[in-house]
């Protein structure tokens, strides 16, 4: 595998960060916040996945690919979590939408 | 399912807008420039990780990885998987799903038959991930899906109200993985620091617990909530009272 | 052979970045959704080009596969809470 | 005896947690005896590693026995202890408070609801623990990310318990704000990774040299664990947060939680970015931290609610912390700067601990904790008054207390450094804390003739809120036990012995 693609990838990475990130922020709607946050990850394991790509040696480096695997894992769990509480909010408020957002008290 | 949204996501292109998308693009800028400065030849851990690789017990680099050399992480993971469900058992309570009509035929006779496959797929997806691509997790996910969809086909319902089992089946994982850690502490040796005679062993045991709790928790996180059972009845959404003013 | 590679690669690259972003500027949810575990898959065949079939894997089944049915089965809980709106919250039979 | 001072204790306080919060699952009659055991448990261990450090030093601990850069290595220094003591004595106390105030007969007219709280308070409270342990001797930021999401997730779902609107709204933001802080934090350690191929902190330390991607990695941590530790202006999540959880959870979450970001923050700028930060980078941070503390104190002057007077007590303390990172650009006062600012941490800890146990106990015996409402509560609960009152002294910085030698050392470190304004923030910043004190003692105090309706506190909620109370008093008479701790290991050199700087490297 040559240098470049690898490389190209990981600026991929932090395009997808970046798209969720301003995602995150520039929308109300939980369950769009949840899929933002979830974008800004695969971003983030994009990354390591493409510097692992990018080690030396005969095969690509397994330290990140643990690390993506966990990250994956927890990942799934912050959006099983935070769906629930979504649900929950939605429930009580009858939007599923943080009230006065990003106010103080 | 295009009903129309009550919240305004796409309503204006507002200034405060402008100003979030202004500070994103400069951050993807000094992140850009931080990719672009990565040495050229990047030095990695390869070469460790296949050097330790004939006494970690399996041949497979990423499960020596996840398993051995970080399996202190993936004892965390484990113990994050058993408290998402905590999470969500706590904020949420199961829907009923007894309104629903009952599943097609059609459905109900592919799970019967899709099943068994998928429980045979997933028990090879971690036997063979010691040596090549797979593991618990993968496993896991696909035992879950599995289960996802004979909930949807209307079955397993009754499985998931024994909640003792369920319980124990949740923390089954994490409950093996401690007492592998604190094993081979007791033998002499440092946490998780497997004799290496051993290794494969104790790390196809730690899979095989660890893939029931991940289908489990999987499922339960589907679920998204926490079983209807005896001692949870009567519970209306953990109390709604009202807690003097909120400013 | 290598300039397809690489051509491929660059596609595979601008799909998962538009995806995204559709995904998450879809003006309906579930088309969101949707593109989002369409999304994962491609990130799933971008780990296969990386040469990480183990991560691939999870991510086709955890990161695409259950993600997206957590997300599919919360957004029909909530479009059956706002269709039982009024009523704030649910009674208990 | 023997055993006692080789046993892996560092390992313990990790596992014992996490088999607690396995048991308190599934024996949900028992729980509240195994969580007060765990607790104590989890002390005595902690007592244990406290000897070690003391006996032979900073302590490594390779996990599997792989050692750095394959593994993860664990480390006991004097910070690190000082912070699990910290936590361990604090969770004592909430423990035994929680075991009462979750019980049936604090559960008024909602005895399911209760049950429930129940139910799920102890094992989460046991993970929560358990990350905090995990975290504080983690020297693997990749092990710091998963720790801070073991944190995260126990904690939202903690502050979600009281399951009120205003609850679930605050822990919604919370868990989003958690989740995006985290993710920042992870692209600062993938960075750290391309460019280093080690996630170990001591081993990065020798490694990072300026450049963009240790800058980038910098930002995004240093951004994130703001977000997660409610530094001004990422604070807007925390008063409501902490205001509207239970009162043992309010006290875990404000006295430790929000104290185990900034304690990774502290290892990456006094320890893995040492010779990356600047002094601008540093200045910055202490305005933040000056705009926390004035900020956090209005606001406390102005709420109509107890708790939420507490908690942005917490935004305004967590301020001070902040202004270690200019003080100790000098190195000759960089190290009495460090031992106040983690002293500030123990002290603040206790005495918010207390204060937030004695809201509850206000609020339960009245019944809802709007402060115009609390006139008299004196008579009714002298004792949780009075831990108030302490634990205020504490926060003001009164001597003797625990806050008022904190305060003493970051002041000294100022104006023997020639920063005043630092100086004049800090003692404006006490000014302002006692005016919010005294706010709520003055209604306590207040004469009234026909006595309120007044639900019972049981004894041990009281006892528990002045015992915490009195040990942030008495961290101001023990002071030099902790700060000969502190020196084990620690990564700012002691100008004044020059001669064993920098440590084991």
């Amino acid at each position: 595998m040559n240098l470049e693609p690898a490389l190209f990838y990981a600026l991929a990475g932090v395009g997808l960060f970046a798209i969720g990130l301003h995602a995150l922020f520039a929308y109300a709607h939980l369950l769009r916040k949840i899929l933002a946050l979830n974008v800004m990850g695969g971003g983030v394991f994009l990354f390591l996945i493409a510097i692992a790509s990018r080690a030396a040696g005969p095969v690509p480096d397994p330290v990140p690919h643990a690390m993506v695997l966990t990250g994956i894992v927890v990942s799934v769990c912050a959006t099983g979590l935070a769906l629930a509480l979504a649900n929950r909010v939605q429930a009580t408020t009858g939007k599923m939408q943080l009230p006065d957002e990003g106010g103080g008290a | 399912m295009s009903a129309p949204e009550p919240i305004a996501d796409h309503a204006r292109f507002t200034p405060a807008r402008l100003v979030t998308l202004l500070l994103v693009v400069a951050l993807a800028a000094a992140l850009g420039w931080a990719v672009w400065s990565l040495p050229a030849d990047s030095p990695g851990l390869t070469g460790q990780s296949l050097a330790q690789l004939p006494g970690s017990g399996v041949t497979n680099p990423v499960t020596a990885a996840v398993l051995n050399y970080r399996g202190y992480d993936t004892l965390l993971e484990i113990a994050v998987l058993l408290l998402a469900v905590l999470g969500v058992w706590s904020v949420a309570k199961a829907e009923p799903r007894a309104d629903d009509a009952p599943a097609s035929p059609v459905l109900t006779a592919f799970v019967r038959l899709a099943l068994p496959v998928i429980i045979l797929v997933a028990g090879y997806l971690l036997w063979i991930g010691s040596f090549a691509p797979g593991g618990a997790f993968q496993a896991g996910a696909v035992l879950a899906g599995g289960g996802v969809v004979l909930l949807l086909s209307g079955g397993g319902r009754a499985a998931l109200a024994q909640e003792g089992w369920l319980r124990i089946g949740l923390v089954l994982g994490l409950a093996v993985f401690i007492a592998v850690a604190a094993g081979t502490m007791s033998v002499g040796g440092k946490l998780l620091e497997y004799p290496p005679q051993h290794a494969g062993t104790l790390i196809l045991l730690i899979e095989s617990a660890a893939l029931i709790s991940i289908a489990l928790t999987l499922v339960a996180l589907f679920v998204g909530g926490r079983p209807p059972g005896r001692s949870n009845r009567g519970l209306s959404e953990a109390g709604e009272r009202k807690d003097g003013d909120e400013s | 052979m290598n300039a397809l590679e690489n051509a491929f690669d660059l596609v595979l690259m601008l799909a998962l970045l538009w995806l995204a972003w559709r995904a998450l500027a879809a003006p309906d949810l579930f088309k969101g959704v949707v593109l989002f575990i369409a999304f994962g898959l491609l990130m799933a065949l971008a780990w296969v080009r990386l040469r990480a079939p183990d991560i691939a894997l999870a991510e086709a089944a955890v990161g695409s596969g259950i993600t997206g049915a957590l997300l599919l089965s919360a957004l029909a809980r909530s479009r059956r809470l706002e269709r039982d709106n009024p009523p704030p919250r649910r009674r208990d039979p | 005896m023997t055993f006692l001072e080789t046993a892996p204790w560092m390992t313990w306080t990790v596992l014992l947690p996490l088999c607690a919060g396995i048991c308190t699952f599934l024996f949900r009659r028992a729980a509240p005896w195994l969580g007060v055991a765990a607790a104590l448990g989890n002390a005595l261990a902690v007592a244990a590693l406290t000897a070690q450090v003391l006996r032979g030093g900073s302590l490594r601990y390779p996990v599997g026995g792989w050692g750095v850069p394959l593994g993860i290595d664990l480390r006991a220094d004097g910070l690190s202890t000082l912070m699990l003591a910290m936590s361990a004595v604090i969770g004592v106390a909430v423990s035994v408070y929680a075991a009462r105030y979750f019980s049936d007969e604090g559960a008024g007219d909602d005895l399911e609801g209760q049950r429930h709280k129940r139910a799920y308070f102890w094992p989460l409270w046991m993970f929560l623990l358990a990350g905090l342990n995990g975290l504080f001797l983690s020297a693997d930021i990749f092990h710091l990310y998963v720790t801070l999401e073991l944190l995260g997730f126990s904690a939202v779902s903690l502050a979600a318990l009281a399951g009120q609107r205003a609850a679930l709204i605050a822990a919604m933001r919370y868990l989003l704000v958690s989740l995006l802080g985290s993710l920042c934090f992870l692209f600062g350690v993938a960075l750290l990774y391309a460019a280093y191929a080690t996630v170990d902190v001591t081993a990065l330390a020798g490694l990072a040299k300026a450049g963009p991607i240790t800058w980038s990695a910098l930002g995004l941590m240093t951004g994130g664990l703001l977000m997660k530790g409610a530094v001004f202006p990422l604070h807007f999540w925390l008063p409501p947060a902490h205001a509207n959880a239970p009162a043992p959870v309010s006290a875990l979450l404000s006295a430790l939680v929000v104290k185990a970001s900034f304690y990774i923050l502290l290892r990456l700028w006094f320890e893995l970015f040492r010779s990356v930060v600047t002094l601008p980078a540093a200045n910055f941070l202490g305005l933040l931290g000056a705009a926390a503390i004035l900020w956090g104190s209005f606001q406390a002057l102005r709420v109509r609610r107890l708790k939420l007077l507490v908690a942005y007590s917490t935004v305004a303390q967590l301020g001070y912390l902040c202004l270690l990172f200019p003080l100790a650009q000098n190195a000759g006062v960089a190290f009495t700067a460090w031992s106040g600012c983690i002293y500030f941490m123990l002290a603040h800890a206790c005495a918010k601990a207390a204060m937030f146990l004695a809201a509850g106990n206000m609020a339960h015996a009245a019944g809802h904790d709007r402060i115009a409402g609390l006139d008299g509560i004196t008579h009714a609960l002298p004792l949780s008054v009075a831990a108030f009152m302490l634990a205020g002294i504490s926060l003001i910085g009164l001597p003797p207390s625990g806050g008022f030698i904190a305060k003493w050392m970051l002041l000294k470190a100022a104006i023997a450094s020639g920063q005043w304004g630092w100086a004049l923030l800090m003692l404006a910043g006490s000014l302002l804390a006692a005016g919010y004190v005294m706010r709520v003692l003055r209604h306590a105090f207040t004469q009234v003739d026909t006595a309120l309706p007044l639900h019972r506190v049981p004894r041990t909620m009281e006892w528990t809120a002045a015992g915490l109370a009195v040990l942030a008093v008495l961290l101001g008479l023990i002071a030099a036990r902790p700060l000969a701790l502190l020196r084990i290991g620690a990564p700012v050199a002691d100008a004044a012995v020059a001669t064993d700087a920098e440590g084991p490297r």
